[in-house]
This record gives C-alpha cells, sequence and structure tokens, in this order.
C-alpha cells in the first residue's frame, strides 16, 4: 500500500487518492455501486417506485456536492443554497409552462420563447444561477462568519417570499410540469433513462469539483478557506477566488434543482425555503464535510432515513433530529469519516 | 457499507411482497400529520378510518403517510403508492399546492383520486379529470357563500382580509364574486404572518361596517385574539377554515359571536350526521372539525362505489363514484359535471357551548345548491 | 381613499415599537449567547415556544396568568439550562456549521417532541381580565393596553439588562468574557456555570417573549420559527453580541416591517390597481426587512454596532 | 549610494485617541538588511500594517521600487514584489509545506483561474517552489505538512513562502522569536546568504542578531523614529538606550 503510494506520488506533494483499492476508494465504490445497481436491480425487478428514488436520492446528492463546494472545499458556510436550487426548479417550470402553452417567456425587449428542450433549460439555469450567485455573492463575501451564514439566508428568504408572493408563476400554489422536458435522441419520460441522467449529471459535478480542487484554482480556495492572510500575503485576492467558487456552487445545485423539477413534475416555493437550505447542510454534515463522495453518502442516508422512518412514525422528524443531533457531537467527520477514515491532509 | 446494502435490499424485497392479493382494495392516503396545521390531516384521517373500521370490510387496505405539508414529499409519496404499491385508490392532500403537485400526473396514470379537503380552481376548470373526484368543495364555495350571505344581511360596506397566496387572491375573488356590491378596501397579509396590529389599524381607520377575513390556521387564531383586543368592533365573518372546533377553541371568548360558512355542522339535523357525531365522539373524545366529515364522506363514498364495482374496472367504478349513492353527513350531496359537489352551505355562528367553551350553532342556510363557477371550463 | 392620518402613522408607529421590542426580548438573548459563548443558537425559538407552552397550560389550569407567565418564564430558564448541560456546551469550540445544525437538530426535536406531547392542535392563551382595556390615543383611536405593556415590558427588560452588565459584578464577568475569553477563567470565574446563567438568561427572556406574545397570536408548534428568523436578522443588523445594536435593530426592523406592510400597498397604489397595488405591495413588504439587512451588511459588513474585531 | 527599494514617507495613522505612528519615513536600500527596533508598543505591528497594506494610513505614501502603494491590497502589493512574514506563524497548517510555498509561486505567474491542470503535475509550480525550498535548505520537509514541523522550521518556510513571490523587497517580522540559539545562529546565517539578493526590512526583537546582521537600524519610540545609523551609532545613542535598552 505504501509502496503504491510513493510510487503514484507526484515529486513535492502527498499522494492524492493514490488508488481505488484502500479501504476509502472500496467505500466510494460502493456508495456509487450502490446508487446505480439498486435502482437498476429495481428496474429488473419492475419496481419503479425505487428507480424514482434513486433519481431523488441522486439530484439532492447533486445539490449538496454543489453546496459542499462553497461549504466545505471553499470554507463558505452557505445558508441560502436553496436559492439556487429552486432558482434552477423555477426556470425549468417557467421554461416548460411557456412551452406548453406557447406563450413567450419575455415578449420585450427581445422576444423569449418558452422552451421545454433540457439543453436550453440547463443552460439557461447556469446562466441564471450563475448571475444570482455572483450578485448574492459579491455582497456577501464582504462579511464573514456568522454575517456571512446570515446574509446569504436573508438573501435566499427574499426570493422565497418574491416566489411565494408572485402570482405569474402559481405563487404558493407552485407550476406543474406536465410533460417531462425533452432532449435530443433521448425519452426523458422513462423513469430509467432520467435516472442515468441524473447519475451522469452527479458523476460530472463530482468530476468537476473532483479536478477543480486539484488545479491552480482549488489550491487557491484551499488556501483561502485555511489562511486567507497567507494567500493574501502570497499575492492572490481571496475575494475572487471565493466568488467564483461560490458561483459554480450555485450553478452546481441550480442544475440539479431544474432536473429535481423535472423529476417531480412540479415545482413550489417550497424548495426556496429555508427548511430545504437546512437540509441540504445536513446532508453535507451527515455524509462528511469537504469529502468529495460526502454529499453523495449524506443523501443516501438522509433519503432513506426520511422514507424508512416516515413510514413508521408520524414524529419521523424527532428522530431524524436525534440521529443529527449525533453526528455533529460525536460523529465529526460524518458517514464518510465513519466508513471510509479520515482524509490525510492535502 | 455492507449495512446500507442490506438496508436496500430489504426495502427490494418489502416491496416484492406488498404486491400480493389483487382482489383488495388499496387506498393511499397521503395527508398532514406533521408541522403547521397538521391537525387538518389527523382528522381527515379519523374521519375516514372510523367509516372504513365502521364498514367492517376485510379487503381495504388503507395506507397512510405524512407528507410534512411539503409538496416535493408529496409527489415522492403519490409515487411510491401508485408504483410500489399498487394502490387502486389516492385521497388525504390537505393543502391546493399539495394537490396540485399531485393530482394532475397521478389521476393521468390511471388512479382514482378523491380530495378530502382541497379545490383548487384549476382542477375544477380547465385541468378536471375523469378520475378526479371532490369531495369536499371548490376552494372558493365557502367565501362565495359568505358573500351571498353578507349581501343578503344587508352589509354595505366590507372590508377583506387574507394573506396574499392564490388561496387567498382566490378567497377573495370569491367573496366578491356573490357579493358583488362595492367593498371599502382588500388587505393581503403575508403567508404565516403572527402580528395583525398594523392590518388592525387599518381596519379600524377604514370606516367599513363589516370585515370578512380568510386566515386559515394559526393566522386565523393570531388575528382574532388580537383582534378583540383592539377594541375594533365590527362584526366578523369568514369561512369555516378559521373556525373549526379546534381552531375556536384555542382562540376562546375571541371568537363568540362571529360567523361563519361551512357545509357541514354538527349540529346539522340528519340521521347520517347524528351518528357520525356520536360515534366519532365515542371513538376519539372530541367534537369532529368538518375536516373530519369530509374524510368520513369520502370513505363512504367509496364504499358505496366499492359495492358497486372493483376499482380495476375503471369505467364502472368512475359511475358508481359519480352516482354519490351513499348518506353524506351533509344531508343533500351530489355532483356537478366537473366531479365537484353542488350542495347547501349554512350558516354557523360561535357561541358559548355548555362548559362554557366557544362551538359552532348552525343558524341558517347561506346558499342553496351552490355549483363553482370553472365547472363550464371542464371538458371531460 | 387611503389618506395616511397623523393617527394612524402614529398607531403605526406604536405598533412598530412593539413588534420591536418584542424582537428585543429574543434578540437580546441570542446576542449574548454569541457575545460571550460565540454559539449561534437556531434553537432560541424553541424557548420562545416552550415559553408560550407552559404559560397557556398553567394559565388554563391555574386560573393565573400572572402565575402562568412565571411558570412559562422558569420553564424556558430550566430548558435553557437543560439544553446548555447537555448539548450546547459541547459545541462552543466547534465551527459555526457545526453549531448551525445540532441547534437546527434541536428544533426538530423540540418541536416534533411538542407535538407529540400536547398534539397539533394550538392551545388557548388570553391576555389577562386586567390588561384588556384600551388606552386612547392622542386623535382618539383606541389602542390596545396589553400591547402598551409589552412595550413597557421590553423597555424594563432593556433598562434591566443595561444595568446588569454595567453594574453588576455579573455584568463585569459578561463583558471579560466578551473580551477575551481566558481572561475570566484567569479570574477564578467558574466559567461552565456562568456560561449556564447565560444561555439560561437568554432562554427566559424568549421564554417571556413566547409567553406573552402567546397571549395575542396562536400557541402552537413551530411559532418560534418567523420570530426566529426575524431575530436572526435583528442581530446581524445590530453587531451580533452587541445588546444595544439588538436594541437598535429591534426596532429598526419592527417599525421598517410594520410601515412597510402599511403603506407599501398604499404607495403602489398611486399608480396601480389596488388588487395589483396589495399583491406587490405586500409582495415588497415581505421582503423589506431583508432588503434593510443586505443594505447595512453592504455598506457595514459587521452591523451597525459592531461589538469586537 | 545603491538603489531605493522600499520608502516610507512621512507614514501617520490614529487609532481614536491613540496616535500609533506619526510622521515615519524610512527606507530601504538595495543589498542591505535594514533593522527595526523598538520597545512593546512603540507602534511596530501598526507599521508593519501599513506597510504590508492591512492597514491604511492617514497620512503619508509607500513606494516599492519607485512606484506608489499606498492605497494598495496586501495581494498586489505581493504581486509586486513585496514578501512578508508573520511574527505569528500564518500558514495552512494542514497543508504540506510544498504547498504553503507553490502558492506564491501561482501567484507569481498570476494564473490562478485555471480549472483544469493539476497542480501537482505542474512543473512550471513545481520547480520554483523547490529552489525556494532549496534555499532556505528545506527541500528534505517538502511533502510534510506544516502541523508536523518545528518552530524553527515553520520560520524557515514563511520566508521560503515569501522567497517563491521572486521579492523586491522582504519584510520579516520577527523571524527570531521563538527561536532556541542553534535555530537564531542558523537563520542568521540564511538571511545574511539572502540579502544580497533581496533586501530585507527586519523587527527584530533579538539584539544580537540585529546588531550582527543589520546593515542599518532605526528606532521606533511611540511611533516616532528616533535614531536612525548603524549599530555602533545606535549603541552609542543616549536617546536610544534610555528609551530603549533600559539604561
Amino acid at each position: 500500500m505504501d509502496k503504491l503510494k510513493n510510487d503514484s506520488a507526484p515529486p513535492g506533494l502527498p499522494a492524492i487518492p493514490a488508488t481505488w483499492f484502500d479501504r476509502k476508494g472500496l467505500v466510494q465504490i460502493g456508495l456509487l455501486a450502490l446508487l446505480l445497481l439498486a435502482p437498476l436491480a429495481a428496474y429488473l425487478l419492475g419496481h419503479v417506485y425505487y428507480v424514482n428514488l434513486g433519481s431523488r436520492i441522486t439530484l439532492i446528492a447533486m445539490a449538496a456536492v454543489g453546496l459542499n463546494l462553497a461549504i466545505g472545499y471553499g470554507g463558505m458556510v452557505s445558508f441560502g443554497h436553496a436559492a439556487y436550487f429552486g432558482l434552477g426548479g423555477y426556470v425549468a417550470g417557467i421554461s416548460a409552462y411557456h412551452a406548453f402553452d406557447y406563450s413567450p417567456f419575455l415578449s420585450w425587449p427581445i422576444a423569449i420563447p418558452g422552451s421545454d428542450s433540457m439543453l436550453v433549460i440547463w443552460l439557461a439555469t447556469i446562466l441564471l444561477c450563475g448571475l444570482l450567485a455572483l450578485a448574492i455573492g459579491a455582497i456577501s463575501l464582504r462579511t464573514t462568519g456568522v454575517y456571512f451564514i446570515m446574509i446569504t439566508l436573508a438573501f435566499a428568504q427574499m426570493v422565497y417570499y418574491f416566489a411565494n408572493s408572485w402570482p405569474s408563476y402559481g405563487g404558493e400554489d407552485g407550476l406543474p410540469i406536465y410533460l417531462r422536458n425533452t432532449l435530443p435522441l433521448v425519452d426523458t419520460g422513462r423513469p430509467l433513462t432520467f435516472f442515468l441522467l441524473c447519475f451522469a449529471g452527479l458523476l460530472l459535478a463530482m468530476a468537476i469539483t473532483s479536478r477543480m480542487m486539484k488545479s491552480r484554482f482549488g489550491a487557491a480556495l484551499t488556501m483561502a478557506r485555511l489562511n486567507d492572510t497567507r494567500l493574501a500575503t502570497a499575492g492572490i485576492s481571496p475575494y475572487p477566488v471565493r466568488l467564483v467558487a461560490f458561483v459554480v456552487s450555485a450553478m452546481i445545485t441550480g442544475l440539479a434543482g431544474a432536473l429535481y423539477a423535472d423529476l417531480n413534475g412540479f415545482v413550489s416555493p417550497t424548495l426556496l425555503s429555508w427548511h430545504m437550505s437546512g437540509e441540504l447542510m445536513v446532508i453535507v454534515i451527515l455524509g462528511g464535510v469537504g469529502r468529495l463522495y460526502g454529499p453523495l453518502a449524506g443523501a443516501l442516508l438522509f433519503v432513506m432515513m426520511e422514507t424508512l422512518l416516515g413510514g413508521l412514525t408520524e414524529y419521523w422528524k424527532l428522530f431524524l433530529g436525534l440521529v443529527l443531533l449525533f453526528v455533529v457531537l460525536f460523529a465529526k467527520h460524518g458517514l464518510m469519516g465513519w466508513l471510509a477514515g479520515r482524509e490525510p491532509h492535502v | 457499507m455492507k449495512n446500507l446494502a442490506s438496508f436496500g435490499l430489504g426495502l427490494l424485497m418489502t416491496s416484492a411482497m406488498a404486491a400480493a392479493q389483487a382482489d383488495d382494495v388499496k387506498i393511499g392516503m397521503i395527508t398532514t400529520l406533521s408541522g403547521g396545521g397538521s391537525h387538518l390531516g389527523v382528522d381527515v384521517r379519523d374521519g375516514f378510518m372510523l367509516a372504513i373500521e365502521q364498514s367492517g370490510r376485510d379487503d381495504i387496505e388503507v395506507l397512510i403517510q405524512d407528507d410534512a405539508n411539503r409538496p416535493d414529499l408529496a409527489k415522492s409519496l403519490s409515487d411510491e403508492f401508485m408504483q410500489r404499491d399498487n394502490v387502486d385508490i389516492l385521497t388525504g392532500i390537505i393543502w391546493s399546492n399539495l394537490a396540485m403537485a399531485v393530482v394532475p400526473s397521478a389521476v393521468r396514470q390511471g388512479v382514482f383520486y378523491l380530495s378530502p379537503n382541497a379545490g383548487p380552481s384549476a382542477l375544477a376548470g380547465r385541468q378536471c379529470h375523469e378520475n378526479y373526484f371532490n369531495v369536499a368543495w371548490q376552494n372558493d364555495n365557502l367565501h362565495e357563500a359568505m358573500g351571498a350571505y353578507m349581501k343578503g344581511e344587508g352589509f354595505e360596506r366590507p372590508i377583506l382580509l387574507a394573506p396574499n397566496y392564490p388561496a387567498g387572491t382566490d378567497a377573495l375573488a370569491g367573496f366578491k364574486h356573490r357579493y358583488e356590491g362595492e367593498v371599502v378596501d382588500e388587505i393581503y397579509t403575508q403567508m404565516g404572518q403572527t402580528d395583525y396590529a398594523a392590518e388592525i389599524a387599518q381596519i379600524r381607520a377604514s370606516g367599513a361596517d363589516s370585515l370578512f377575513f380568510f386566515l386559515p390556521g394559526g393566522m386565523g387564531i393570531s388575528f382574532m385574539k388580537q383582534y378583540e383586543s383592539s377594541g375594533v368592533e365590527l362584526p366578523l365573518f369568514g369561512a369555516a377554515f378559521s373556525f373549526d372546533e379546534i381552531i375556536i377553541q384555542a382562540v376562546g371568548s375571541a371568537a363568540l359571536g362571529t360567523m361563519n360558512t361551512s357545509q357541514w355542522a354538527y349540529d346539522l339535523d340528519n340521521d347520517a350526521n347524528r351518528a357520525f357525531v356520536e360515534r366519532f365522539r365515542e371513538a376519539y373524545e372530541r367534537t369532529p372539525t368538518l375536516y373530519a366529515s369530509q374524510g368520513y364522506d369520502t370513505a363512504n363514498l367509496i364504499l358505496s362505489a366499492l359495492d358497486k364495482a372493483h376499482p380495476s374496472d375503471q369505467d364502472a367504478f368512475r359511475e358508481a363514484l359519480r352516482e354519490a349513492d351513499f348518506a353524506s353527513v351533509r344531508g343533500k350531496f351530489r355532483f356537478g359535471a366537473n366531479q365537484h359537489p353542488i350542495q347547501d352551505i349554512h350558516v354557523r355562528e360561535v357561541v358559548a357551548g355548555d362548559n362554557g367553551q366557544p362551538t359552532n350553532r348552525l343558524v341558517g342556510l347561506a346558499i342553496e345548491d351552490i355549483q363553482d363557477v370553472y365547472a363550464a371550463d371542464c371538458q371531460m | 381613499m387611503c389618506v395616511v392620518t397623523l393617527t394612524l402613522f402614529l398607531e403605526q408607529l406604536i405598533n412598530g415599537l412593539q413588534l420591536g421590542t418584542m424582537l428585543f426580548l429574543m434578540a437580546s438573548g441570542l446576542t449574548l449567547v454569541f457575545g460571550v459563548m460565540g454559539l449561534i443558537n437556531l434553537a432560541h425559538g424553541s424557548f420562545y415556544m416552550v415559553g408560550a407552552y407552559v404559560t397557556a397550560l398553567v394559565t388554563v389550569s391555574t386560573g393565573s396568568f400572572l402565575l402562568g407567565l412565571t411558570a412559562g418564564v422558569l420553564a424556558a430558564a430550566g430548558v435553557g439550562a437543560l439544553v446548555e448541560l447537555i448539548v450546547i456546551r459541547r459545541l462552543y469550540h466547534r465551527p459555526h456549521l457545526d453549531q448551525v445544525l445540532a441547534t437546527f437538530a434541536l428544533i426538530l426535536i423540540f418541536s416534533e417532541g411538542t407535538r407529540w406531547l400536547f398534539g397539533s392542535s394550538p392551545l388557548w392563551l388570553s391576555p389577562p381580565q386586567m390588561l384588556t382595556g384600551f388606552v386612547t390615543l392622542p386623535g382618539g383611536a383606541r389602542y390596545p393596553l396589553y400591547r402598551l405593556v409589552i412595550i413597557a415590558v421590553g423597555i424594563l427588560v432593556a433598562v434591566g439588562l443595561y444595568l446588569l452588565i454595567s453594574r453588576t459584578r455579573l455584568g463585569m464577568r459578561i463583558r471579560a468574557g466578551e473580551s477575551d475569553r481566558e481572561m475570566i477563567g484567569a479570574l477564578g470565574v467558574n466559567i461552565a456555570r456562568l456560561y449556564t446563567l447565560i444561555f439560561a438568561m437568554g432562554a427566559a427572556l424568549a421564554g417571556l417573549a413566547g409567553a406573552m406574545v402567546g397571549a395575542l397570536q396562536s400557541v402552537q408548534v413551530g411559532m418560534g420559527e418567523p420570530v426566529l428568523i426575524l431575530a436572526f436578522v435583528v442581530i446581524v443588523i445590530g453587531g451580533i453580541g452587541s445588546i444595544k445594536g439588538a436594541l437598535c435593530g429591534a426596532i429598526l426592523v419592527g417599525v421598517v416591517d410594520t410601515m412597510g406592510r402599511v403603506f407599501l400597498p398604499a404607495f403602489f397604489r398611486q399608480f396601480m390597481s389596488p388588487a395589483e397595488a396589495a399583491g406587490v405591495g405586500s409582495a415588497l413588504a415581505a421582503m423589506l426587512v431583508y432588503i434593510l439587512m443586505a443594505i447595512i451588511l453592504a455598506f457595514k459588513p459587521k452591523g451597525l454596532f459592531a461589538a469586537h474585531g | 549610494m545603491s538603489e531605493t527599494v522600499l520608502s516610507l514617507n512621512d507614514l501617520h495613522k490614529r487609532f481614536g485617541a491613540l496616535q500609533a505612528t506619526r510622521g515615519v519615513s524610512l527606507d530601504l536600500q538595495e543589498g542591505e538588511i535594514h533593522a527595526l527596533i523598538g520597545p512593546n508598543g512603540a507602534g511596530k505591528s501598526t507599521l508593519i500594517g501599513q506597510i504590508a497594506g492591512s492597514l491604511a494610513p492617514d497620512q503619508g505614501s509607500v513606494h516599492l521600487a519607485g512606484r506608489e502603494i499606498t492605497r494598495l491590497s496586501v495581494a498586489q502589493r505581493a504581486r509586486l514584489g513585496l514578501g512578508r512574514s508573520f511574527q505569528v506563524s500564518s500558514l495552512a497548517e494542514p497543508l504540506s509545506v510544498m504547498r504553503n510555498v507553490m502558492i506564491g509561486v501561482q501567484a507569481l505567474q498570476g494564473h490562478s483561474f485555471r480549472f483544469w491542470k493539476p497542480v501537482y503535475r505542474d512543473e512550471s509550480l513545481l520547480a520554483p517552489a523547490r529552489e525556494a525550498l532549496e534555499r532556505m535548505q528545506l527541500l528534505h520537509r517538502a511533502d510534510t505538512p506544516v502541523s508536523e514541523l518545528s518552530h524553527g522550521e515553520r520560520r524557515q518556510v514563511e520566508v521560503a513562502c515569501a522567497l517563491a513571490l521572486k521579492p523586491r523587497a522582504l519584510l520579516l517580522d520577527e523571524p527570531m522569536a521563538g527561536l532556541g540559539p542553534e535555530g537564531t545562529a542558523r537563520l542568521t546565517e540564511l538571511l545574511e546568504a539572502l540579502k544580497l539578493e533581496v533586501p530585507i526590512l527586519l523587527i527584530e526583537h533579538d539584539m544580537e542578531a540585529v546588531f550582527r546582521l543589520a546593515d542599518r537600524i532605526s528606532v521606533l519610540v511611540a511611533g516616532s523614529i528616533i535614531a536612525h545609523g548603524d549599530s555602533v551609532t545606535i549603541r552609542q545613542d543616549p536617546q536610544v538606550r534610555e528609551a530603549y535598552l533600559g539604561d
């Protein structure tokens, strides 16, 4: 093992995941396999429900991957990521709504029609979530600590109240998506196809995060989290580095939101509520902060608990609270820390 | 890891076992049992289960899940019921926004949905569906009825108050539709608002002669208590949603003298109702709310249709439901063309009961055989 | 229509002040706990709920609001102390993220636990008979006595806190704890006990707010959440850790929120149809305090009265 | 006279009633070590803050290599070639020594918004970082996390980080603090060799090291420079002896 590590270790740096076959590697493969194979098996056995449950877990995990980039890798404890999750959902919903009844989304100053193409929706989601995060981040990142937590919450609340009381797109009633949005050559209406699409999205989000964190940008972001004085002294301003990470994080979460709306065939302001932000944080923590596979582990555990406990007792949130409290107090490194051991220094 | 894997496997197995026994009827109930406003869900469930138990049928399986008042969870639960448990009938949803998340796609998948509470306008009009039946009311009904009643009572300058969300704007629109006169002002509050001092000051300054409000759940409780202590003395009117037995107990003396419209009252004089109220009190040791009555009626409607056909014979079962051949606790009950009720709406006054606690007393009829205005948009 | 008379304006100003004093009761505990222990506590709203529930239960069974109020405040303090001993003290040296999560878990536990014990139905609680009268404002409008009493209690608490912190030995320790946590250890103060005491005090103030406001509102599960979020807005605007900031922030938020709710729809009515104006106006009013907070933080990233670096 | 690299001109800084810096002017020449000494509370930290950019002076200016940098941020100054070390070691503890040094190289190249190529394979980052570590005789510790280093080694890493910037001037804040005699001797040796390449503004408490290393010494007392000169002059200055050396 040690030999392997040394061989693959680049000069001057400790080995970054040296191998797939140590304990951590096995746990990671296992998690991916569980998430991929369980819905596949369910599909073969004819249980569509579990395929959709798999999609749900996958998308929540993907949203949490986005949040983990901000919290875990960037040290920016955002209590307002529901804003991007919900915005993504609303992009999908509003676009499909206009495509459905052939009305334009905007007729002035330029005509923008609705669209039921996922590609268009994803592009719009990335663009809009990026812009929203740029505006929110530009103001919020001037603050630190608790102020940052609270100002991100405040911005998300603004978006929430706006969506709740703006009548055009259903307000609190939400907006249904009657037909799942489409992709060329792929039948997104089939649960398994859609699941695989979500799974690919999750993998892509994780790959982007992983690759990015190893790059120069990642090095700067890591330094911004660990010691921003050092980063500034080295000649790199922490602010733009954080801002870019915050924007990318929002884009990933937003994309998950767009897919989530398509999965449910429905979008409503609940996606924007502070409980949603809290739940995403819970998933990041449950899984293990700043671990690449943490969000995946956290989402698996969270949705399983929700599904199983919810079936057993109407007081399931009480037990959810107890589990959560236990994890925060005693299992500091989350599920990944417990399963795969603590992360070596990076 | 290993734990998680066997976890997943366990799930698959329970679902495989759940697919057995094809002749039985499976009913999935998604309702709000936790979080805000959960007493509505609890009452719908209790009323529903009372009727099922009373029927003595052992071929009906009712699966109940809590939606925690969250649309995405409700949607996921409906998938679970339809795709895993293969239920024939869905019911139970309390809130319009949750119904909009679940119903349109569920009925298109060949499941029957019977609404024991929510009646959003879209489902009564343009998006009506042959598998969707509303056993409670269309959302506007009770507000419309109050509009008609207040017009008839000679109020000339009402002021209106509702939260700024779709059901709130619909409520005021419904009121105005039947009131047909000028209103002094319309005040919109925030969803979930708890302090109404500012609105009450506006009401005081408005010069109105009466107040109609729609503030469901805790909002109504807060408002009425603050209204009483403010010394403004305009008579209060509303729909039953702010005046169920549980809410007026919590409001206390501040609720006395207020009037509300309801399609049902526990002192409504018919055999079915007397039996229902008695059995409900016996079983749960409390007076039923209108939600309990709606749950009870929903279950009895299903039972009456099951006597004629199995839900797998969709056309026959649908026809049986349309006949509404059951003894409703409301007395008269029939469906309109959009499969929403055509029914009488009564007026109740909140009075001090035997033990001094506030309770509703039937005082008259607000409107007879009301049908929602959206029925015209429904093309089935 | 909608001429803003001086009386109406004055009345709304008092309403804003009343909302502000209630928020101050919540915010002062939050800000004290953050200032001294560096802890961010989302479960503060649960103490508000505990105060209201116990007050309602005791008031109903004894018939005395005063007895109920006392019990409610004591219960909130007791529950606060217990929570501090069992959970909170493990969090002082943890990052804010852990604190947010653990106290989020506490919200779930408290809310669902309360529902388990007392059911989903709201409880009855009304102001005591002797406080149900009115006071006539200049201009002739009647204003509820009970709301004025709430303002008075809020002012009393503010003065009491000021005296406590500036004049007493306990206050000295609190101030010492705010500036230097190591130092009070060196002073020979039992830090653990001091922290429990401060936490319980904050919980008691939240319980007091819940009990008093519960008489005007619906006593139900989850009643603390909307207030909690507003209280956070207050302390962030005021500068976390500063009691003075909490007071100013609370009154600012109370007045801005109240005025916005009333006058924004009226403002939009100048150039919109009444229904549209009501919709747009109240949508904007709902966002107003958050907009206020964002603007203040954009210019003063540590709030109006930043307590320390 | 050799070229002036860093110059402070009449800097003033006030905190409320406290005048922390009152009209400080000094300069740093190519090839020298200029030591700044002063008793506790003399205003050294405030002055360093104004040089490094974390504090803005109320009045006066700072120039680096002929360019005014008074209003520039910490990061901008660093990019223009102002390297610094901290009194209390300020490194990213969990990261390896190499990663700490590399960030400076990265900043120098100005390409932090590259998202794809992994840094650990990037020779253009690794080579200069190795060079800086070599200079501080730390290459053998490159892969060690900073948290496992000794106090003296951390000091060396700090300097290596500053060197990675290829600085025009070095600002070292009490680099000897907390070092044993052996560590001090070692660092003294390293700095002596370094000054020929990069001029150093040295803030230091250890008088022995100062007198041995410094070409010129300035004495800061109560926010003002009260004496200036080579070590002999300073040793004999009566004002300094009174205010600082305690005679």
